[in-house]
């Protein structure tokens, strides 16, 4: 499809894990582990999964944060993990990142306004005179007021910092932001007003998102496709509505079932997984997943199901669907 | 009928370099046994100074209550000696943290860290001690607990850690669980396993539970009763269904409002406007009215009462008070 | 065995090779050389000395001398002393290993404790008092501290002998000698334990600080028990263990430092050697003295990251 | 400390000077050279009261090598001096005395020496002294292997060289009459082979049982167990703390009447070990204070003796401003030197003209005075063409005269540099100095780093030793270098000094010389000081000697 | 977290708009607050003015030896007495401070910058750069400072440095012992600092490694460096009077704190003549403790995260 502004193919990062007395490498982290799929132009594609699924591991990858074990990644053609330095700094403005943490994301000893207006700079972009101009310009966009820009980070509230980040991601006109749970950190009353904000910026400036979220309730309000992650894999790839209404595979089902919803007394029908989610270290042979799911069979424990279109644009990765 | 915990007015205020921070505000609450109140409100208003003020945790140095009183099960904790606080702590009055991670000590093993209070309060041998560690540890559903108690904290995964935190809580019966934020570090898996197992214990042991959360899923599924905390004032007491039924106040119906839900998309959510005031220049004024969409004149110069309506609910805001009091 | 441990032995040795070239060309460099420091000898004797001694042969040459030999284990022979440097050091090392040994000990042991307790107590007048006590320690020259306790503990008050480290002449054995020679280590030690005690306590207040407002602390104190228990088990452990490595480099640094202590108080120790050698140039002895510091700091860092990873549960299992 | 008592020299008292104290206004009464006796005994701390078998001497840092001919380390001369007995001594005015030699006869053409040793020497181990050991002794000073301070060579031994080189295996000029005479023939007049011949003697049983020619490793392990056939015999070392003598009962002047000797290893100007009683000698920087001090106890006897050696400012004469003797005396006349020696000694030390100590037999006063004289030295400075330039400072030919003084750290650099820099700024001479350790000084003057450069001789016992490193033959070599020091005069008379071995001789002779050298100076004399120690008072029969310290009078000291 | 709230509310607040903020203005705001630290910084000041300009009051300034006043008891005309040599201990106090002053804090600039310079950057491109410079670093440590010291005085004193420079030698001395220690400070701060978000934002900006490194990393290890140099002034001044107790210091009659503190080194001068030392060992003494003080305030003042 040529409307896809990524492709991520058969994406694998593994972490050397060392230790002992002496700190030899003793094995790998398979943080991610064959992870496809592709991103269309304009679409926000939401990535779920519990705490050390892998999926912050992915858009690092994507943006080559991390450097990639194996696979590939294609952003507008290019491979993005075979540029060379140059090329790479190159590439940069259009691809941005968003971090969970609107704290320490932010150098605490740089002043705003030149913590927005440096890579312009940085990178020759616009000259001097007029990035004071852009700079307060995209911060009125994203709700901050002029006054702010002389400001250091740590004057700021949780919200307002999230949005001096989402300003700063925006601020090079990227095509394309990869946002790694970036209302997570937030308080309740202030995450409506990011999640409105990500959603009133990505119809002005038509971008596309990389939405990274373990809270499912706000990616079925934000994005258009999800893809749910276990262990470093996808399990399941949908579009939106036909994800939640329908789960396919056992782990979006138990999911969906465990998120408390603030409706008291209402009896829903729920899954509750036993036990953790295994080391990525030492993940269990077949399905990731056999060791939790509540309907295992024998080939579970013995095949690695495929991941493989059950439907148009569905993905599935389970022996039972 | 008397409850297990009664504060009355409970102010707790911390010293900064700014200035005071009143971070409990004249709270009142009421927790019976075997009940659930949950309390819940953003970031910063005061749900972990109120159940730390309960526990008399709060350090010296940097704050203290001041004024107030705190009666549990008969006493006022407040007038009790420090050993004899420390006697009840861990004893009767377990505290279970938000991080268990960091909230174990990483070079002691968990056996030893679930011995410690046993030893101390139930005056159990070491061997004993061990033995029951073992049977703690296999109640909150962890198995090999062999294993389990010869292990560090690094070598165990978050909900693990946060259950060997129940089973210290739970070690010597405690009459009363605060648990602070105990599944928000957690996947919704495991916070649904963590749910289940304080559920069980509830059941099981008619154990009072305070469960401070943010979450309002959460408290619909957990609470009894609910508190809703805002800049260190107590804005809403209610039953947790009536609560979710018919909010009272303009802040507790902005939450409500502004949580996206599963399966209920809306196009655009809605968002209280603004953010939490500075809790070191409060005023007069009602600490929401910035924020409230149903802002009245005498909004901006009084603080609302915390009023009881009578059906069980409490409120404070001047949207429900007698037209006479309110043109005061 | 596995690679991280070959790569510390090599690392090791490359430290030590670094630091034996430049200590030798250092000592090549420095102004004049042993037999220079014979007042009576007439120029020919000179020559034929210093062509005996083989001081004439070039830096490097002389370099390589050495290396090959001290590969050998052989360090050679102190010129001044005429005998092994090796058993030279020996007979001196154990001085200052004494001095050095105690007054860690004794460093450890109140840094440690005044650590804890004005962690405790922070904002305190013990607190306070105990900060400026520390910055009073870190400001005084040594020379300074030693000579005030000449005076004022065995001049004027008597109570501790002035200097040495046995009693002149004694022939006392056992325990009435290790008696005299503690009653000689007293003023010294007490010195050296001076000196050092005021970082080492400023380092465990700020670790003891930070670890008291970690949140294990604070489920520590949840758990009813006694405050004792708290600060000794739960929070000083942690406040120990990053410590360790600096163990690691306490010890060759005190024999480096106990110098002049050493000095002042006339005591046996291998400082007062390597004064001696450095003054008459005394190569041998010098490269020997400095590569067995040198050693020494590098086995005790090994050492130290070893028990490191040992003792922290963190590191080890990992 | 050792300076003292050392018979030989110390690396260390060769540097200028090594205290470090403040003088104070001069309370100090009725201190005379000599020995003052204490005045109250009854203070004697209870420790030194109690002891009456051991005397314990302070001596710095002993190394280990207890062999006169063989230790790099002054003090562990004066641990030898103990244990090792010579053929010839000197006395306080640096005249032979016979010691272990009964007496000895000099050939008419003085290059013939014959030594008659007393019958019946022994060793401290009870075996004889007989003239081979003398012969032993003698024979591996010549070894090529040799390679201690003793240069045997100045006394010019028939055959040495050759024995040196291989091609003798004995040495023709040493020979053994009988056991107790030995018979040595030299190859040129020398004043000071007599001493030198008459030195200690080792015992060839002992310490020439594995000796051949070449060969002298082995006497390493000895060092550590000296056996001689002086006063007392060696009992035990313990590095870094002390050295153990006892008594030696086959001293040939009988055994000496306290059984027990200690030197302890102390650190300087070790007052409080005498202070709190546990030592009974030791010796302490000159200036009033210390003898105040030490006064002030009332328990000590205190020693002031003038040292036999010197201290000077030496000139580097390669240097081009230096070889016109205007320039140089200028230096000398333009310097306060009583200032200098007044602040430094507080009145123990008298300025120096000429290069031997006044305790020596050639010491003569019949010198110009050099007397301070800023005046003359101006003069002196236009008469050689240096005229002050824009900045006050003397030029000539484009040339400043700058002058850099090299000098260790101690009391007397401290005093001399402001001192000099403010005298000499006065006539125009620019003054900059540095301080280094003595070793750096040594290397760096020789290198002719330097243009003048201070320094103190070794104890001098023959005049010739004050004066040898001006011959132009000598040059350079050592802290008395002169870089280049030539004067055909001179040469001559330091020649004819040691060409006769007739004191009278040689006194007019020395004599000559020293007006010479006054003259074309190749040195600024600076001082000689005094020498201060103090001793337990009631020790009788300890009288320091400026040559030998106090080995001499160790035979006959006792506690009273 | 638990700073959120504090931090909030001014900023909604537009009357103080006006104020534009630096962190440097913002940190001595809060250092005035910390008493213990003014007491030092006013010290450190009243100390750093009396020895430079005091000295141009004294009528003994030329420092001349004079020797009708030896060793005198502080009095009217020489208020903390007269030297050995009749010099006015007062007036040669203050030359000190200047000298011993300049040297400490030269000497700390001069290993700080060293350290941190060479810290960063084997922490920032580690590979082999980070080897050479650790491995450097662990040569240096490996030998201890004293003796290395001895050599140093040695060797430099070989190279006709014209002695007026010798204070400078003694400095540069002093900071090439001085950095390995905070170098390896610095870079394991640099490791840290590295992997934090803030600089994976940097990355993902495409910054230049230059700005990254002086911009966004260096400024962040100003608390690190600021305790570090605070406690090497005071470890410079102390070295330089062990040095002059070795003799390797500074050439007299220059007086430091050090060497006049040392010329009172004997049992005598200890016992009768306390206005020789005294004097000095307070300056170093109380120049040690301010700088500790005002450092350990500093560097609260400067974390951006203290509140106010
Ligand atoms: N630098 C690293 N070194 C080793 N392992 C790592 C590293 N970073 C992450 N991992 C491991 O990789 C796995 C995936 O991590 P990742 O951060 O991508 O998960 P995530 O889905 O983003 O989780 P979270 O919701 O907690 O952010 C985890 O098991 C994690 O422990
Ligand atoms: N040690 C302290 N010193 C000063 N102020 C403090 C301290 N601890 C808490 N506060 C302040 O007290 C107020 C209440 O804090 P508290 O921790 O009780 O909030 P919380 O409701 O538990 O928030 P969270 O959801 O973040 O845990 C906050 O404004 C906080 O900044
Ligand atoms: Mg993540
Ligand atoms: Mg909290």
């Amino acid at each position: 499809m040529d409307s896809n502004l990524l492709e991520v193919r058969r994406l694998k990062k593994y972490y050397p894990i060392t230790g002992g007395l002496f700190g030899r490498t003793i094995g790998h982290v398979k943080a991610v582990d064959d992870v496809s799929f592709s991103i269309q132009k304009g679409e926000t594609f939401g990535l779920v999964g519990e705490s050390g699924s892998g999926k912050s591991t992915t858009g690092r990858t994507i943006l080559r944060l991390l450097e990639k074990t194996e696979g590939e990644v294609r952003f507008q053609g290019i491979d993005v993990h075979a540029l060379n330095r140059q090329e790479l700094r190159a590439l940069r403005p259009r691809m941005q990142y968003i971090f969970q943490d609107p704290y320490s994301s932010l150098n605490p000893r740089v002043r705003i306004g030149e913590a927005l207006g440096e890579a312009l700079l940085d990178h020759g972009l616009l000259p001097q005179t007029q990035v004071r101009e852009r700079v307060l310009e995209v911060m009125a966009l994203c709700g901050l007021a002029p006054y702010h820009v002389d400001r250091y980070p740590h004057e700021f509230s949780g919200g307002q910092r999230q949005r001096i980040g989402i300003a700063r991601a925006i601020m090079m006109n990227p095509d394309f932001i990869v946002a790694d749970e970036p209302v997570s950190a937030l308080d309740v009353s202030i995450q409506a007003q990011i999640i409105n904000l990500f959603a009133e910026l990505q119809e002005q400036r038509k971008l596309t998102y990389l939405f990274i979220s373990h809270d499912l309730s706000v990616v079925e309000h934000l994005c258009t496709r999800i893809g749910v992650m276990y262990l470093g894999s996808l399990m399941e790839l949908a579009p939106r509505d036909e994800l939640f209404l329908e789960p396919l595979h056992p782990y979006t089902k138990a999911l969906l079932s465990s998120v408390p919803l603030p409706i008291p007394k209402k009896k829903r029908e729920r899954i509750v997984l036993q036990g953790d989610m295994p080391s990525p270290a030492n993940p269990p042979a077949g399905c990731k997943f056999h060791t939790r799911c509540p309907y295992v069979k024998d080939i579970c424990r013995q095949e690695v199901p495929a991941f493989r279109e059950v439907s148009t644009d569905r993905f599935v990765a389970c022996h039972l669907v | 009928m008397n409850a297990l915990v009664e504060i009355q007015n409970l102010s707790t205020y911390f010293k900064s370099e700014q200035g005071v921070v009143k971070a409990v505000d004249a709270l009142e609450l009421r927790v019976h046994e075997g009940e659930t109140v949950c309390i819940v409100g953003e970031s910063g208003c005061g749900k972990s100074a109120a159940a730390m003020s309960l526990m008399r945790l709060i350090p010296e140095a940097v704050g203290s209550i001041v004024s107030g009183e705190i009666w549990f099960a008969g006493r006022d904790l407040r007038k009790v000696s420090k050993e004899e606080m420390r006697k009840l702590r861990g004893n009767e009055l377990a505290m279970i943290f938000q991080e268990p991670m960091s909230s174990l000590n990483p070079v002691l093993t968990i056996g030893e860290q679930i011995m410690e209070p046993i030893m101390e309060h139930q005056g159990l041998s070491k061997k004993a001690a061990q033995a029951r560690a073992i049977e703690l540890i296999e109640l909150v559903g962890i198995p090999r607990a062999k294993e389990i108690a010869k292990s560090y904290p690094y070598e165990l995964s978050g909900g693990m850690l946060q259950r060997i935190m129940i089973a210290i809580a739970i070690s010597c019966n405690p009459r009363l669980l605060i648990a602070d934020e105990p599944t928000t570090a957690l996947d919704v898996t495991i916070q649904a396993q963590i749910l289940d197992l304080l559920r069980k214990i509830k059941d099981e042991a008619q154990t009072a539970i305070l469960f401070i959360t943010h979450d309002l899923g959460v408290v619909a599924e957990m609470a009894d009763h609910v508190v809703v905390m805002y800049a260190g004032k107590v804005v809403e007491v209610s039953p947790v269904v009536e609560l979710f039924e018919e909010p009272k106040h303009p802040y507790t119906q902005g939450l409500l409002r502004s949580k996206p839900v599963l399966n209920q998309r809306r196009a655009k959510l809605y968002s209280i406007p603004g953010q939490v005031p500075n809790p070191t220049t409060l005023g007069e004024s009602c600490y929401f009215h910035d924020r409230c969409d149903q802002c009245l004149d005498i909004c901006r110069v009084k603080q609302p009462p915390l009023r009881d309506g009578g059906d069980g609910r409490k409120v404070a805001c001047w949207l429900y008070e007698e037209e006479s009091v309110r043109g005061q | 065995m596995t690679s991280y441990f070959l790569k510390r032995v090599f690392y090791m040795a490359l430290t030590l090779f670094g630091a034996s070239i430049l200590i030798f060309f250092l000592y090549a460099l420095t102004p004049g050389d042993f037999v220079d420091t014979s007042p009576k000898l007439t120029a020919e004797r000179k020559l034929e000395l210093k062509a005996m001694y083989g001081l004439d042969k070039p830096v490097v040459e002389r370099y390589f001398i050495w290396m090959k030999n001290a590969f050998q284990g052989d360090f050679g022979y102190s010129l001044q002393y005429q005998q092994p440097v090796m058993s030279l050091l020996n007979d001196y090392i154990w001085n200052s290993f004494l001095l050095a040994i105690t007054s860690t000990f004794f460093t450890w042991l109140i840094a440690i404790s005044i650590g804890v307790l004005s962690a405790a107590r922070q904002h305190s007048w013990f607190d306070a008092l105990v900060t400026i006590g520390v910055f009073a320690a870190m400001s005084l020259p040594v020379f300074f501290v030693g000579l005030l306790f000449i005076k004022l503990f065995a001049v004027d008050a008597k109570l501790f002998p002035a200097g040495g480290m046995m009693t002149i002449g004694s022939k006392e054995a056992g325990f009435a000698y290790a008696w005299d020679v503690v009653q000689h280590m007293f003023l010294p030690v007490t010195v050296l334990t001076l000196l050092s005690v005021g970082t080492l306590t400023r380092y465990f207040r700020t670790n003891m600080l930070e670890v008291i407002q970690q949140d294990f602390v604070r489920t520590a104190r949840a758990k009813g028990l006694k405050e004792k228990v708290v600060l000794h088990k739960h929070a000083l452990r942690n406040a120990l263990l990053p410590a360790i490595t600096l163990l690691g480099f306490e010890l060759p640094a005190l024999f480096g430092g106990a110098i002049i202590t050493e000095k002042i108080f006339n005591w046996p120790g291998v400082g007062q050697l390597y004064m001696q050698a450095f003054s008459v140039r005394d190569y041998p002895l010098l490269m020997g003295f400095t590569m067995f510091l040198a050693i020494l700091t590098v086995i005790g860092n090994l050492s130290a990251d070893l028990l490191y990873r040992v003792a922290d549960p963190r590191v080890r299992l990992k | 400390s050792s300076e003292g008592s050392a018979p030989a020299t110390s690396t260390q008292t060769a540097t200028p000077s090594t205290e470090a104290s403040a003088p104070a206004a001069s309370k100090v009464q009725d201190i005379k050279d000599g020995i003052n006796l204490a005045t109250d005994l009854s203070k004697l701390p209870e420790a030194a009261a109690k002891r009456t078998d051991t005397f314990i001497a302070g001596l710095t840092e002993p190394g280990g090598v207890f062999n006169p001919f063989f230790y790099h380390n002054g003090y562990d001369g004066n641990v030898s001096s103990a244990i090792f007995e010579s053929l010839v001594d000197v006395d306080a005015t640096g005249k032979p005395v016979p010691k272990l030699a009964e007496k000895w006869d000099v050939s008419p053409d003085q290059l013939t020496y014959t030594f008659h040793l007393r019958p019946n020497l022994k060793f401290s181990d009870g075996s004889p002294l007989t003239a081979e050991d003398v012969a032993f002794t003698l024979t591996i000073l010549h070894d090529k292997m040799y390679d201690g301070e003793t240069d045997i060579f100045v006394a010019s031994i028939k055959g040495g060289r050759e024995y040196k080189e291989g091609k003798a295996n004995t040495i023709e000029g040493i020979k053994v009459i009988d056991p107790q005479t030995i018979q040595i023939t030299t190859e040129k007049v020398n004043a000071k082979s007599l001493v030198l011949l008459g030195g200690q003697v080792l015992s060839k049983a002992y310490y020439g049982k594995e000796y051949k020619p070449g060969n002298l490793e082995y006497l390493r392990t000895l060092h550590g167990k000296p056996l001689g056939a002086g006063p007392y015999k060696f009992e035990a070392y313990i590095p870094g703390q002390e050295v153990r003598y006892l008594a030696n009962e086959h001293y040939f002047a009988g055994k000496p009447q306290v059984e027990h000797f200690i030197y302890k290893t102390t650190e300087g100007d070790a007052l409080q070990f005498i202070q709190t009683g546990e030592m009974d000698y030791n010796s302490f920087t000159v200036n009033s204070d210390n003898i105040e001090q030490l006064q002030e106890l009332g328990y000590v006897n205190i020693n002031l003796y003038t040292s036999s050696a010197y201290s000077y400012i030496k000139f580097n004469h390669s240097k081009p401003f230096f070889k016109d003797k205007r320039v140089r005396q200028a230096f000398i006349y333009g310097l306060d030197r009583q200032k200098i020696l007044d602040l430094t000694y507080q009145g123990y030390a008298q300025v120096a003209n000429v290069p031997i100590s006044p305790v020596s037999w050639a010491y003569t006063e019949d010198v110009n005075p050099y007397a301070y004289n800023p005046e003359k030295a101006k003069q002196l400075l236009d008469e050689a063409g240096w005229k002050p330039g824009a900045d006050g400072i003397r030029e000539k030919d484009g040339q400043k005269l700058v002058v850099h003084y090299y000098t260790t750290k101690g009391k007397l650099g401290e005093v001399l540099i402001p001192i000099a820099k403010e005298n000499y700024k006065e006539l125009g001479i620019q003054f900059e100095a540095e301080m280094m350790d003595y070793n750096a000084v040594l290397a760096r003057t020789e290198k002719g780093d330097h243009d003048l450069a201070s320094f103190s001789t070794t104890m001098l016992i023959d005049p010739d030793d004050g004066v040898d490193a001006f011959s132009t033959k000598k040059g350079k070599s050592g802290f008395t270098g002169t870089n280049g020091y030539s004067n055909a005069k001179v040469d001559e008379l330091l020649e004819a000094g040691l060409s006769t071995l007739d004191i009278g001789k040689r006194k007019a002779i020395y004599k000559d010389l020293y007006k010479e050298l006054s003259d074309d100076p190749p040195y600024i004399f600076l001082g000689y000081r005094k020498i201060l120690s103090a001793h337990n008072g009631k020790i009788k029969g300890l009288e320091p000697n400026p040559f030998t310290g106090i080995s001499t009078s160790l035979p006959g000291i006792k506690f009273e | 977290m638990a700073s959120t709230v504090s931090e909030v509310a001014e900023v909604t607040r537009p009357e103080q708009v006006a104020l534009r903020s630096s962190l440097w203005h913002e940190a001595f705001l809060r250092l005035k607050k910390k008493r213990l630290a003014m007491v030092g910084l006013v010290f450190l000041l009243v100390m750093a003015v009396v020895c430079f300009i005091g000295p141009f009051f004294s009528p003994y300034a030329s420092g001349k030896i004079n020797t009708a006043m030896i060793n005198k008891p502080p009095s009217f005309s020489h208020w903390l007495g007269t030297d050995s040599l009749g010099r006015d201990i007062l007036t040669r106090l203050m030359q000190a401070g200047r000298i011993s002053l300049t040297v400490g804090i030269a000497s700390m600039v001069l290993s700080v910058s060293i350290g941190a310079l060479l810290g960063a950057l084997a922490g920032f491109y580690r590979g082999w750069v980070d080897q050479v410079i650790m491995r450097v670093a662990d040569v240096l440590m490996t030998i201890p400072g004293l003796p290395l010291l001895f050599i140093m005085g040695a060797v430099l004193s070989e190279w006709k440095i014209p002695t007026d420079y010798r204070i400078y030698i003694v400095m540069v001395m002093l900071s090439l012992i001085g950095w390995p220690g905070l170098a390896r400070m610095v870079r394991s701060q640099m490791l840290t600092l590295r992997e934090s978000e803030f600089m994976q934002a940097a990355e993902v900006l495409g910054l230049r490694d230059r700005r990254k490194l002086f911009f966004h990393l260096l400024p962040n290890l100003t608390p690190l460096l600021i305790v570090v140099a605070t406690l090497n002034v005071g470890g410079a001044i102390l070295s330089e009077s062990v040095l002059s107790y070795f003799g390797l210091g500074v050439v007299p009659p220059t007086p430091t704190w050090g060497n006049m503190m040392d010329a009172a080194n004997t049992l005598i001068d200890f016992q009768k003549r306390p206005w020789l030392w005294v004097p000095p060992g307070i300056a170093i003494f109380a120049t040690v403790i301010s700088i500790n003080l005002l450092g350990d305030g500093l560097r609260d003042a400067l974390d951006p995260k203290q509140k106010r």
